[in-house]
């Protein structure tokens, strides 16, 4: 499962064998020699989506890792279509891949001493000591017990702390999927013709029905269902239903009058960006 | 590699005595006729160099132990007093204990997630907890308290001294009615309450 | 009774490490300067009469441990106690503590950019990680650090031995403000640091 022949990029993954998103994605980018201060976010990007297809099967708490890395690369792909700002202070670029690479060396300098641990372990590992070391009966009087209401307290906090997590994780992380989303998304557009994204996300209220809806409604796009249109960056997310007849072509039904130029720049100067068809 | 060396390392590491036939199979080139000149050899060495330790034979096979005459340094060194700790899983619970007491093994797993027979025995042996009674749920299982020496450890009179912040997990807060699992927990024997 | 002989004796009565104070209070006789030469002169004695064990540094303290070229005989004993290799997450983790220690865990799973709860808790039932304090922040969470259970399982002496951060890959300082997208990289160092 989730091994994936990229067509153009030639190579394969197994996600099971990565420890989560930022290894994966590291392995995108080393593996092809790409210079990390200069990621092509695009390309990356639908590498990494198809790399993750099938997530589901990892279970649900690292399926939404994964699924929260490829929302990161969406929206710093979407950033990028943007005209530049500019840092009033000094002058500079703001990358919008600059936190993103930050956390990928510093996930890659731990990946290495996570390896050289490993290396250490190995060493260690042919090194035995005593294994049997009565070498005069053992003493029957147990060492004094040093014992403290601290150390009491210390794992009363830890009690605590382990089992409030799982309950709330078992309330808010019903299980999602992808198809699940589609089918909400193409119910809602036979009502309505154009649904804004955080309605359909609302009622659930959670990150992982978030980034499931939006990867969701990517696929749609792909696949010619529905348009995805953005204003700017943080604005409303819309949805527009295509009508059959267009779904051959390319011109959305009752978009909105910014959105006709189709292009990343509208008449009136406002940014106009078109998320979706990655491939 | 000579064959006494092989032979000394695994008498060293081994975790039980080791026969002859045992230490031959260690390598293809091993006899155990070589096994045996290979013991002789170390003997006599060990024996030459002064060595602390020696290979003596016992029911089981071949074992290296320490030399009778250093006993004395050895009782020595175990007699100054080094302190055990609790586990983090003993502390774990024993402060469920202490909260919840009387208290039945499964309810204390199901509060940690995990298996907990070790350490209750653990802590028995201790003498920080003690049967208190048995549950009137399926199996009757025995119930646990603490015991007047957790008192002591701590320095409090009674129960009534236990701490409770407002910070004390839900988890060991006392229960409002019956609890959610089992049937009753209802005791048989003496309270589980106050020291005896 | 030589020094040397009683170092040794205690030595091989000991399945952990011992520290230079420890194996000292096995006589009047001998001080600390005492046992270094005596440890000296053992590790000598070993070289010389091509013993198949040697005496290693772990932890701060010494320990006899058979040396790496009798693995291979080792191995296929099952009366020679093994333990199971780490997973790569549970290095991942513990590299991360042993760098940054003390570490809470929300700042290991931001960094490894997936959930570690359960990772923690195998590595404190190994002994190889503990609690070593609470942060000042919110909800003031446990902070963890390295046990010298850990530099005994790899060898190390003490965390100076740990691969020294210059020879790993670059770590960018953080960036200046809030990150543009979740807002949720509090660090409180900003680079790859080295052991404290």
């Amino acid at each position: 499962m989730a091994r994936v022949d990229a067509g153009d990029g030639g190579f394969v993954v197994e996600l099971e064998q990565f420890q989560g998103p930022l290894d994966l994605l590291l392995h995108l980018i080393r593996e092809q020699d790409i210079d990390i201060f200069d990621i092509p976010i695009a390309e990356i990007t639908a590498q990494f989506l198809r790399a993750i297809e099938g997530v589901e099967a990892l279970g649900l708490d690292r399926a939404g890792e994964f699924l929260e890395l490829a929302a990161t690369l969406i929206r710093i792909k979407v950033q990028l279509l943007l005209p530049r700002r500019v840092d009033e202070e000094t002058g500079e670029w703001e990358d919008p891949r600059a936190e993103l690479v930050r956390r990928l060396l510093e996930y890659e300098h731990f990946r290495e001493a996570a390896r050289r641990l490993a290396e250490a372990e190995a060493e260690r590992a042919r090194h035995f000591g005593r294994g049997f070391v009565q070498a005069r009966p053992p003493k029957p009087v147990a060492a004094p017990l040093e014992l403290s209401w601290d150390d009491l307290w210390a794992a009363i906090q830890r009690l605590a702390e382990r089992t409030r997590k799982p309950a709330e994780h078992r309330v808010t992380r019903p299980v999602v999927s992808i198809q699940e989303k589609m089918a909400l998304i193409l119910e809602k557009l036979m009502e309505l013709a154009q649904v804004e994204f955080f309605q359909l996300v609302r009622p659930f209220g959670d990150r992982v029905h978030a980034v499931v809806t939006l990867l969701a409604g990517l696929e749609l796009t792909r696949q010619r269902y529905v348009l995805l249109r953005q204003r700017e960056p943080f604005a409303p997310l819309w949805l527009y239903r295509r009508t059959q007849g267009e779904r051959g072509g390319t011109r959305a039904l009752e978009a909105p009058p910014a959105a006709l130029a189709g292009g990343h720049a509208a008449p009136n100067g406002k940014a106009v960006n078109e998320t979706g068809a990655d491939r | 590699m000579k064959p006494a060396q092989i032979v000394e390392a695994l008498l060293f590491a081994s975790d039980a005595p080791l026969t002859v036939a045992d230490l031959a199979r260690a390598d293809e080139s091993l006899t155990e006729e070589a096994v045996e000149a290979a013991i002789q050899e170390l003997r006599a060495e060990y024996e030459r160099t002064g060595r602390a330790f020696q290979i003596y034979e016992l029911a089981g096979g071949f074992q290296v132990l320490t030399r009778p005459e250093y006993a004395p340094y050895l009782d020595r060194f175990e007699s100054v007093p080094q302190t055990a700790r609790l586990s983090m899983s003993a502390l774990e619970v024993l402060a469920i204990i202490a909260y919840r007491q009387p208290i039945g093994r499964a309810e204390i797993e199901e509060i940690r997630g995990v298996g907990s027979a070790g350490v209750l025995r653990t802590l028995q042996e201790r003498e920080l907890i003690e049967v208190v009674g048995r549950s009137e749920g399926l199996g009757r299982p025995l119930l646990y308290g603490t015991t007047a020496r957790f008192l002591e450890y701590f320095g409090f009179r009674s129960l009534e001294d236990l701490p409770r912040p407002e910070d004390l997990p839900v988890v060991l807060r006392e229960r409002q009615g019956p609890p959610p699992e089992s049937g009753g927990t209802e005791q048989t024997s003496a309270n589980g309450g106050g020291p005896p």
